[in-house]
């Protein structure tokens, strides 16, 4: 640890204000490593595009996510990288069940929650918590920042408005706001202060699953390593797991476990951190490595790109031999795996794309 | 990359203390304070329901008492400043009693309104489906029967009188808040916020409570201070019918009636409950435009 | 969407039935009947027959259905208070002066309330909003039966430019026109100030002007469509209940049209005339809805396409 | 056309007197010929008879009608027409139907309507043509004059088209001197012209006028009156100061021969105690009411008959008084000192336009305060529909009721007959009703005028079954240009009624 | 540097921007002077707060005032005094002289018209252009920013639209403007690394072709040095340091540069912890005295503490307020 400083000695470690001590209302703990804390099976997305007015309409279906099986273990995070429109905010309001799928399960510490009705998805509500990606909007016009910081407490029941409130104020602290901010309205700030506001929502009920939605899009980088710390020091002492979906290739190599990349509504490509920065085999994966931004001005190129169809039809082919694993059933593109925990979108060798 | 900075006297930065934390309420009114016409709205509504409620100290006579026959239709002066009635009533008088009446129809009838209103159609517009189904047929048979009507059922089955003119007022009075609010909860809860309630296990009635209601203050105030005027205008059409407050208890409605009548010559009559009537509302309304702004945290005061 | 039209043109049928029930129940627990006299008692003979003519002796179920099952052949009964002409004849005839100025009203007052409620939004806390707010203020308090008298005492009598009352010729119509419109103004005047302000603070408001739109543009286009679902909430009912006729406007300008229809048939007991007006305005508020959840949809793409929620 | 005159009800159903009176359409009177009518000074003229005589035993009258009448389409106007309308009512369900028993005492008049009796034993008959004879039940010296409302219907159109003759514009057969030109039929505005067939007296002096229903109501026709429109204005309170200062010439008020009074539940507490009735009666100060609330609206009415009406008894007058001090003695004797335990009543009246919708509601709430002031008795005030209050009027729903009531024929006969037993209240006075009944028939119009005056001090004094209270008037301005018999006030200063629409439009000329 | 002879296109003299509150102001923007030269591209990098976004959108005039309260010695566009000009010369203003992309493109449209139809009005409100012409225009650009499918994106709805695809459409949107500078608010931040880089290589070439200033506001120090030429750094509402672009990589002079380069994630592989600025934010209602980054800065002292410190020029381009350096 380098950095140190005030953030390290806040209040980082333990619940404020004690708040949260009677953690009893939500489903059982369960022991770190039985059963993944969020687990996607099959999990697809159609939405039904109508266009054309009122009367003259026309349908057409989009597959906006498919197939998504993704496993999330107990304290670990998984980082969700892709394409822009490849379905990853979808698959994270799935996982939420904001969006009802298509297709698929959802379970969350092994309970399939895919059919559960308010009443039975409460307390599952409570263990997993989400960072949106559009802040603005995820922030009700009306509520000063304390409210809105505090209002999962006050959703579960917890505590009462004062202490809520001073709660609520320590955690806008802990993501790098002054206390003063508590009592001001969410068009009153900056887009970065807006998305720390919302990290604070997520976390301030220490849930065991975070959804987080490009959290650290628009922070500075001195900020984000603020936020990225906090989060690896809450997942080391509260086993707390994270679906990290980002664009920011750095940040998801020094923060995750593994990573999935998404392309056109599918997993192409999942395995370990590093494995994918090194040995990425899916042509997508590759191109997005390519593309990561270089820190110095006088390496400064003109670049050329692969055009998308191209790469979408540059499926890799698989000799026998390479997958380690049962080959999956049917034709065409599919989850392969390949050496230990990496999975690859691919067809077998003489298999017609 | 140069030097790396080292651990710095951060501690200075948060022992500041920290300043006091003002609730929500306490912007709003605030912001509520800095627009004058609010402020003057409020106060004359004020006067008006303080001298409702002194009636009897400020004027010179009851209400129904016919003290200055002799000076019937008499017209404004010192001892009389808005003029006796066609009954030798002091005028001033009547309006200040009726203040009693029509502000008890208005504000009851707008009251019960946002009260049945709101909830329903919260209701209707946050789950659709059945629950919308059935609504909004409550609403259509309401907005159907026309409250003279019911009046005149009620009236001829109960009796009339005050308390009859109230409930119609308030039955008759609440679809339209209720429509307002269904539309307004249609489209505010797609909305990202409410979703992230959802996301925190918020049940439907807390969602609806807490985010839904206080993002529709605008159109709920509009139609809290316009069903003001409606209840009031009720009572007006319903004492032209025959089936309004019956005398001698002065109502402003029924005193524009009369005042008709005597338009011409007695000018007096017709103005001066029209004034009245119409100062309240404007009251109202300028106080509600205000409470509205001020309920809005993204409008600042100028 | 002619699905969802269709159910709920089958939902329209229950409120009718529901309504046309309880108006029967209503009109006839009033005490009195049609022939019972007005100043001195009808002889109990005399009232026998007619009641017996009219069907009137007959239990209230059967009655009903005989009414209801007219209504499904469009028969909807002859009106006691004009023999002679059938009751549709009646308000085919009384109808068209309350439909064209009530609906002239509403269609005047209606655009003059919008623009009145945006300049009064555009010019917050400035002397045009307070102008506009007392404007709208005092076309909702007064009366309209003394907006009406001041109308002709000014234009007619002083002025002695429009004729006083009366139906006929064109001129005749533009006093009660003005007096139809005050009440659409005003309420318009207060709804659109109050959804501009809402609309006026987005955030796609100031993308706008940065695209370099000019005001004009952003404000007839853009905020006025992002305003318009509480103005659509209120138009239909509004424009129903004004163009079917106010007793009040009616009278003081001597139209005839269908409001004072409205209450002689309570009045004077005449069940056939007042069911039949009940279910018109039955049809009409339900239809009304019907295409105010259209036009939701229409101007709101988030409803029409259910949200994410697909 | 000529002139534009407001009428005053824009409802109605058949243009046809003898099918509805009170629920006629606009106002058949102008072109029907009754048998008889009254010019402004209330003398009868006849109108379809030409003259009448009655048998010896004072039971049978002949009526003569004029030479060469016809309706309007030309066909000869009959007594055979005169006879079906009276007919037809007796057997056709008509509102009026009590009407010919209660006031002509036709004989076998209720048997017929009852269906006990066939209608050919009815006692009129047509006897030619030009003769009608109408047998009445006792002696009916008062016959002429209820005539006045018998109008004959066209039966050989009614023979063609049945009742529906008389809501179509193109069937209806004028008999009167105007005949109907179009019809509005939304409120009924009806427009007139001279029927050229007409042969009888009074020929009309207009070409064609108009008369407008919805001008009725002071309100709405001052200010067609002001712009021009209309050619006869009624004034209400406000507006009577106005115009006397602009057309104080042109200003007319008359007589309408009407009463409002005060009637009880004479069975039920507190008003089965005549000792409280009579303090009610005290402490009503008449001449304060009209000279201040009611001012030009109404003149008091101490009696049941207004001034001017045959009959008026001033003796009767004179004995009202207002003695609050009295009447508080009064009610203490019947236990209610100071209005100490007196229990809250309510006076039920009913709601009604013209002129009595003017006077009624100042003149409840004065007496309320009135009441209040000397007595110390609290009288709430109810409005109610037409219906309703004679509802429940006739079942005692309650037991306090103002009342009006308009002379129907011109004999004191009509005003005491609606105070007889069992008729439009539930009074049960047997000596009263003996003296009525007596004087009904008495052909001697002394002695009739005695035993009236007999009556009415029982009523009013000894048992204070009602109190009389106003006799409204109306007020109403002609436009410069009409000038004529009919806008000439009498000596009395009262001008011709509008309850004399057959002489009012035949006496009107138009520059 | 391009073009520094002629008349600068942006020029901004001792901006201030403060927003009143009921407990003290909040002092947004507190003194920020900068020059933009035509064809010139700036990046503004700095704390999440620190004054960037309002800083450009008081160049725009676009902060609504109230609440906002604008100063400034001197603020011009396309050599306009925008804080006197007209509505009518701003209308002519926005969207010709610069165009902006705005932070969070999920607010930023309208939500009852389709994408095209905004795209659409924009390219009608600067050319007149036939409807048709206007949306093969659109089109063209959809295509240009990488969106597939641009036919039917051009008919949905925001809402129907990702993040990454709503920001793409912004930018298209302000690039139909054809702008004398483009003012880029985090223009890239929803984007795959492979669209933005696409997209960068796209804003350069317009560049290139038109000759458009560039205002890349932006925390991704990447794209800093892939795109701009010279960087200005904000912290606390003020300018701490402004430097060529290499010149900043490899030298950055002011204590709070040195910081954020410094918290730069690497690209070396490895979870580990990052490095941040120690401290706080200041409570930007009451910002500290003399250098706001003194309370965080390892080097500051009493005079940090007490005084403001000058702008110092440190060589060509090369600019930095800081007491340790003078
Ligand atoms: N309407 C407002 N009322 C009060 N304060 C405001 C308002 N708008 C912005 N601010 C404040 O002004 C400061 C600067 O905001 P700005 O949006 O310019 O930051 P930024 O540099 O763009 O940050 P980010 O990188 O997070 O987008 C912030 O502290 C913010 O809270
Ligand atoms: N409500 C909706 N209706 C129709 N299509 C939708 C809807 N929501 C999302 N989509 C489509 O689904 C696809 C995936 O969207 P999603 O928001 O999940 O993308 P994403 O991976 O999060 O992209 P980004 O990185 O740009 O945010 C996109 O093509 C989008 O247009
Ligand atoms: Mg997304
Ligand atoms: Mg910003």
């Amino acid at each position: 640890m380098r950095g140190g400083g005030a953030a390290d000695g806040g209040p980082r470690s333990g619940p404020p204000c004690g708040l949260l001590e009677a953690d009893v209302s939500g489903p059982d703990r369960i022991p770190p490593g039985a059963v993944p804390a969020l687990e996607l099976r099959g999990l697809g997305k159609r939405f039904h595009l109508r266009s054309g007015g009122i009367l003259r309409r026309r349908v057409t279906e989009l597959r906006a996510v498919a197939d998504v099986d993704l496993v999330l273990p107990r304290g670990g995070i998984l980082g969700l990288v892709g394409e822009s429109g490849s379905g990853k905010s979808t698959t994270g309001l799935m996982a939420l069940r904001l969006l009802e799928p298509s297709e698929g399960q959802i379970l969350i510490e092994g309970t399939d929650v895919t059919a559960l009705g308010h009443a039975a998805l409460k307390p599952w509500r409570r263990r997993v918590q989400v960072v949106f990606q559009d802040s603005y909007s995820a922030l009700d016009p009306m509520f000063t920042l304390a409210q809105v910081v505090a209002e999962p407490l006050r959703i579960h029941g917890i505590g009462d408005g004062a202490s809520r409130h001073r709660a609520a104020l320590d955690w806008l602290e802990r993501v790098g706001l002054h206390r003063s901010y508590g009592s001001r309205y969410a068009h009153e700030l900056s887009g970065g202060q807006r998305q720390r506001v919302a990290i604070a929502r997520a976390l301030i009920l220490e849930p065991a699953v975070l959804i987080a939605d490009e959290p650290t899009s628009a922070l500075d980088v001195s900020v984000k390593a603020q936020i990225i710390n906090l989060l690896q020091d809450l997942q080391a002492e509260m086993d707390l797991s994270i679906l990290f979906i980002s664009h920011d290739l750095s940040v998801v190599r020094s923060l995750c476990d593994r990573v999935a990349v998404m392309f056109s509504g599918r997993i192409v490509e999942e395995a370990p951190t590093e494995a994918i920065f090194t040995s990425a085999r899916h042509p997508y994966t590759r191109a997005l490595l390519d593309a990561i931004p270089v820190l110095d001005p006088r390496q400064r190129r003109r670049r050329t790109f692969r055009d998308r169809a191209e790469i979408a039809r540059d499926v890799p082919v698989l000799r026998r031999g390479e997958v380690t694993g049962p080959v999956p059933e049917g034709a065409g593109p599919r989850l392969m795996p390949i050496g230990p925990d990496h999975r690859v979108a691919a067809v077998l060798e003489g298999e017609a794309a | 990359m140069t030097a790396e900075p080292n651990v710095a006297p951060a501690a200075a930065v948060l022992a500041k203390p920290a300043k006091r934390q003002r609730g929500p309420l306490w912007f709003a009114w605030r912001r509520f304070l800095a627009n004058r016409a609010a402020v003057v709205g409020g106060s004359v509504l004020g006067i008006i329901t303080l001298m409702a409620i002194f009636a009897p100290w400020i004027t010179p006579a009851g209400p129904t008492a016919q003290a200055f026959l002799t000076d019937a239709l008499a017209f404004p002066s010192a001892q009389h400043w808005m003029g006796v009635d066609d009954l030798g009533r002091d005028f001033f008088t009547r309006i200040v009693y009726g203040a009693r009446v029509s502000l008890t129809i208005g504000f009851s009838a707008a009251l019960f309104s946002v009260v049945i209103g709101i909830p329903l159609g919260a209701a209707a517009g946050f789950f659709g489906g059945r629950t919308d189904w059935v609504i909004m047929r409550v609403i259509e048979i309401f907005s159907v029967v026309p409250p003279l009507l019911a009046a005149m059922l009620l009236g001829a089955l109960t009796g009339g009188g005050f308390w009859m003119i109230v409930a119609i007022a308030a039955l008759f009075g609440w679809v339209q808040v209720c429509l307002l609010v269904r539309a307004q909860i249609k489209a505010f809860k797609e909305k990202e916020f409410v979703r992230a309630a959802q996301a925190l296990g918020a049940s439907p009635a807390y969602v609806i409570r807490v985010h839904l209601i206080p993002n529709s203050v605008s159109p709920i105030i509009i139609g809290f201070v316009l069903a003001i005027p409606l209840a009031m205008m009720l009572e007006a059409s319903l004492s032209f019918l025959g089936v309004g407050v019956p005398p001698p208890t002065p109502s402003w409605g029924q005193m524009i009636n009369n005042g008709m009548n005597f338009m011409y010559f007695y000018w007096h009559l017709a103005v001066f409950p029209t004034v009245a009537l119409a100062v309240t509302v404007l009251a109202t309304s300028l106080f509600g435009d205000g409470l509205r702004d001020a309920l809005d945290p993204t409008m600042k005061a100028r | 969407m002619t699905g969802y039209i269709l159910r709920r043109l089958l939902s329209v049928m229950v409120t009718f039935f529901v309504v046309s029930v309880i108006i029967f129940l209503m009109m006839h627990s009033i005490p009195g009947g049609p022939f019972d006299g007005g100043d001195m008692p009808v002889p109990e003979a005399v009232r026998q027959k007619l009641n017996a003519q009219y069907g009137l002796d007959q239990p209230l179920y059967v009655q009903y259905g005989r009414y209801m099952w007219g209504v499904l052949q469009f028969d909807f009964g002859v009106p006691f208070q004009s023999p002679g002409e059938t009751v549709l004849e009646l308000l085919g005839r009384a109808w068209v002066p309350s439909l064209v100025l009530g609906g002239l009203g509403v269609l005047i007052g209606v655009p003059l309330g919008i623009l009145l409620g945006m300049a009064a939004a555009l010019k917050r806390n400035s002397w045009i909003d307070y102008l506009a707010s007392t404007v709208a203020t005092l076309g909702l308090t007064i009366p309209v039966f003394v907006t009406s008298m001041l109308l002709i005492l000014v234009f007619s009598v002083w002025l002695g430019w429009l004729p006083s009352s009366g139906w006929g010729e064109p001129e005749r119509w533009i006093l009660p026109i003005a007096a139809y419109a005050t009440i659409p103004m005003a309420t318009y005047a207060r709804y659109m100030r109050s959804a501009m302000l809402d609309t006026l603070n987005k955030p796609f408001v100031t993308v706008l002007r940065a695209k370099g739109l000019s005001e004009r543009q952003i404000v007839f286009q853009h905020v006025m469509r992002n305003s318009s679902i509480p103005l659509v909430t209120v138009f239909l009912p509004m424009f129903i209940g004004t163009a079917t006729g106010s007793i009040f406007v009616e009278a003081m300008f001597r139209v005839p049209g269908l409001g004072s229809y409205f209450v002689s048939s309570i009045r004077t007991r005449d069940y056939p005339l007042e069911m039949a007006l009940m279910l018109m305005l039955t049809v009409m508020f339900c239809l009304a809805y019907l295409i105010s959840d259209i036009l939701y949809a229409w101007l709101n793409p988030r409803i029409r396409h259910g949200g994410k929620q697909e | 056309q000529d002139a534009v005159f407001p009428g005053d009800s824009t409802s109605g159903t058949y243009f046809d007197y003898m099918k509805t009176v009170y629920a006629r359409a606009g106002n058949p009177e102008i072109s029907m010929l009754p048998l008889t009518s009254f010019d402004k000074e209330f003398e009868i003229v006849g109108l379809g008879a030409e003259s009448w005589e009655q048998s010896e035993d004072g039971l049978t009258w002949t009526f003569t009608l004029r030479e060469g009448l016809m309706f309007s389409d030309g066909h000869p106007l009959t007594a055979e027409d005169y006879v079906f309308a009276l007919q037809r009512a007796a057997t056709d369900g008509y509102d009026f139907a009590w009407y010919w028993d209660f006031a002509a005492g036709i004989e076998n008049w209720n048997a017929v309507v009852n269906g006990e009796a066939d209608v050919s034993t009815l006692g009129i008959e047509a006897v030619d043509d030009r003769t009608i004879s109408v047998t009445t039940a006792s002696p009916k010296p008062y016959l002429p004059s209820v005539v006045s409302l018998w109008y004959p219907v066209p039966k050989h159109v009614w023979d063609e088209h049945g009742d529906d003759y008389a809501v179509n514009v193109d069937t209806l057969v004028a008999s009167g001197a105007y005949m109907v030109e179009s019809w509005e039929k939304n409120d009924n505005t009806i427009t007139y012209v001279r029927n050229p067939n007409y042969t009888g007296p009074w020929p009309g002096e207009l070409d064609s006028f108009e008369v407008n229903q919805s001008l009725g109501q002071p309100e709405v026709g001052l200010p067609a009156f002001m712009a021009g429109e209309l050619g006869l204005a009624y004034l209400n309170r406000g507006q009577i100061p106005f115009m006397e200062e602009r057309m104080g010439d042109n200003i007319r008020r008359n007589a309408i021969f009407a009463v409002s009074y005060i009637s009880f539940d004479l069975d039920a507490p507190p008003f089965d105690d005549v000792n409280v009735r009579r303090a009610l009666a005290l402490a009503v100060d008449r001449e304060e009411m009209t000279s201040t609330v009611l001012a030009d609206l109404a003149i008091p009415g101490a009696s049941i008959l207004p001034p001017g009406y045959p009959g008026h008894n001033q003796a009767i007058v004179d004995q009202a008084v207002f003695d609050p001090e009295r009447a508080r003695e009064l009610l203490a004797e019947a236990g209610y000192p100071g209005g100490e335990g007196f229990p809250e009543v309510e006076i039920w009246y009913r709601d009604q336009g013209g002129y009595n919708g003017a006077i009624t509601a100042p003149m409840l709430q004065y007496l309320q305060a009135e009441y209040e002031e000397h007595l110390g008795i609290t009288m709430g005030i109810r409005v109610m529909p037409i219906q309703d209050w004679m509802q429940a009027l006739t079942e005692e729903t309650n037991n306090l009721f103002l009342s009006p009531y308009e002379y129907d024929y011109i004999d004191p006969s009509n005003f005491f007959g609606i105070f007889y037993g069992g008729g439009r209240h539930d009074h049960r006075l047997p000596e009263y009703d003996a003296l009525v009944e007596q004087a009904g028939s008495a052909s001697e119009w002394e002695e009739r005028l005695a035993l009236y005056e007999e009556a009415e001090q029982i009523l009013l004094y000894d048992n204070v079954s009602v109190i009389p209270l106003v006799h409204p008037i109306q007020t109403f301005v002609f436009a410069d240009g009409i000038s004529g018999e009919a806008t000439v006030p009498t000596e009395n200063g009262l001008s011709a009624s509008s309850r004399l629409t057959p002489y009012f439009y035949t006496h009107l000329t138009v520059e | 540097m391009k073009d520094t002879q002629a008349q600068p296109i942006v020029e901004i003299e001792d901006l201030r921007v403060t927003f009143p509150q009921a407990e003290g102001s909040v002092r947004a923007v507190r003194g920020v002077s900068l020059a933009l030269h035509p064809g010139e591209s700036l990046g503004v990098v700095g704390e999440s707060g620190s004054g960037k976004s309002v800083s450009w959108m008081a160049v725009m005039r676009l902060l609504r005032a109230p609440p906002a309260e604008v100063e400034a010695g001197r603020l011009r566009l396309a050599g306009i005094e925008v804080m006197q000009a007209r509505r009518e010369e701003l209308t002519e203003l926005r969207g010709r002289a610069a165009a902006m992309i705005f932070q969070d493109p999920m607010t930023a449209f309208d939500p009852v018209f389709t994408i095209g139809h905004q795209i659409i009005e924009t390219i009608r409100a600067h050319r007149a252009t036939s409807k048709r012409a206007a949306r093969a225009e659109a089109l063209d650009l959809l295509e240009r920013v990488e969106i597939r499918n641009a036919e039917a994106i051009l008919d949905s709805y925001p809402h129907q639209l990702s993040g990454g695809m709503l920001q793409r459409a912004m930018i298209a949107m302000a690039l139909s403007c054809r702008p004398q500078v483009l003012i880029a608010d985090e223009p890239t931040t929803a984007l795959d690394v492979t669209v933005q880089a696409q997209i960068l290589q796209l804003i350069k070439d317009l560049q290139d072709e038109m000759g458009m200033g560039l205002v890349m506001i932006t925390h991704d120090l990447g794209v800093v040095a892939e795109t701009v030429d010279r960087v200005v750094v904000m912290y606390g509402g003020k300018v701490m340091e402004e430097a060529p672009v290499v010149e900043l990589f490899e030298d950055p002079r002011h204590p709070y540069t040195r910081a954020l380069m410094v918290s730069i994630p690497g690209q070396e592989g490895g979870r580990r912890r990052l490095t941040e600025i120690p401290g706080a934010s200041p409570d930007p209602s009451d910002p500290p005295e003399g250098c706001p980054f003194h309370p965080r800065c390892t080097q500051a002292d009493a005079q940090c503490a007490a005084e403001e410190p000058p702008m110092a020029v440190l060589g060509p381009g090369r600019r930095a307020a800081c007491w340790r350096l003078t």
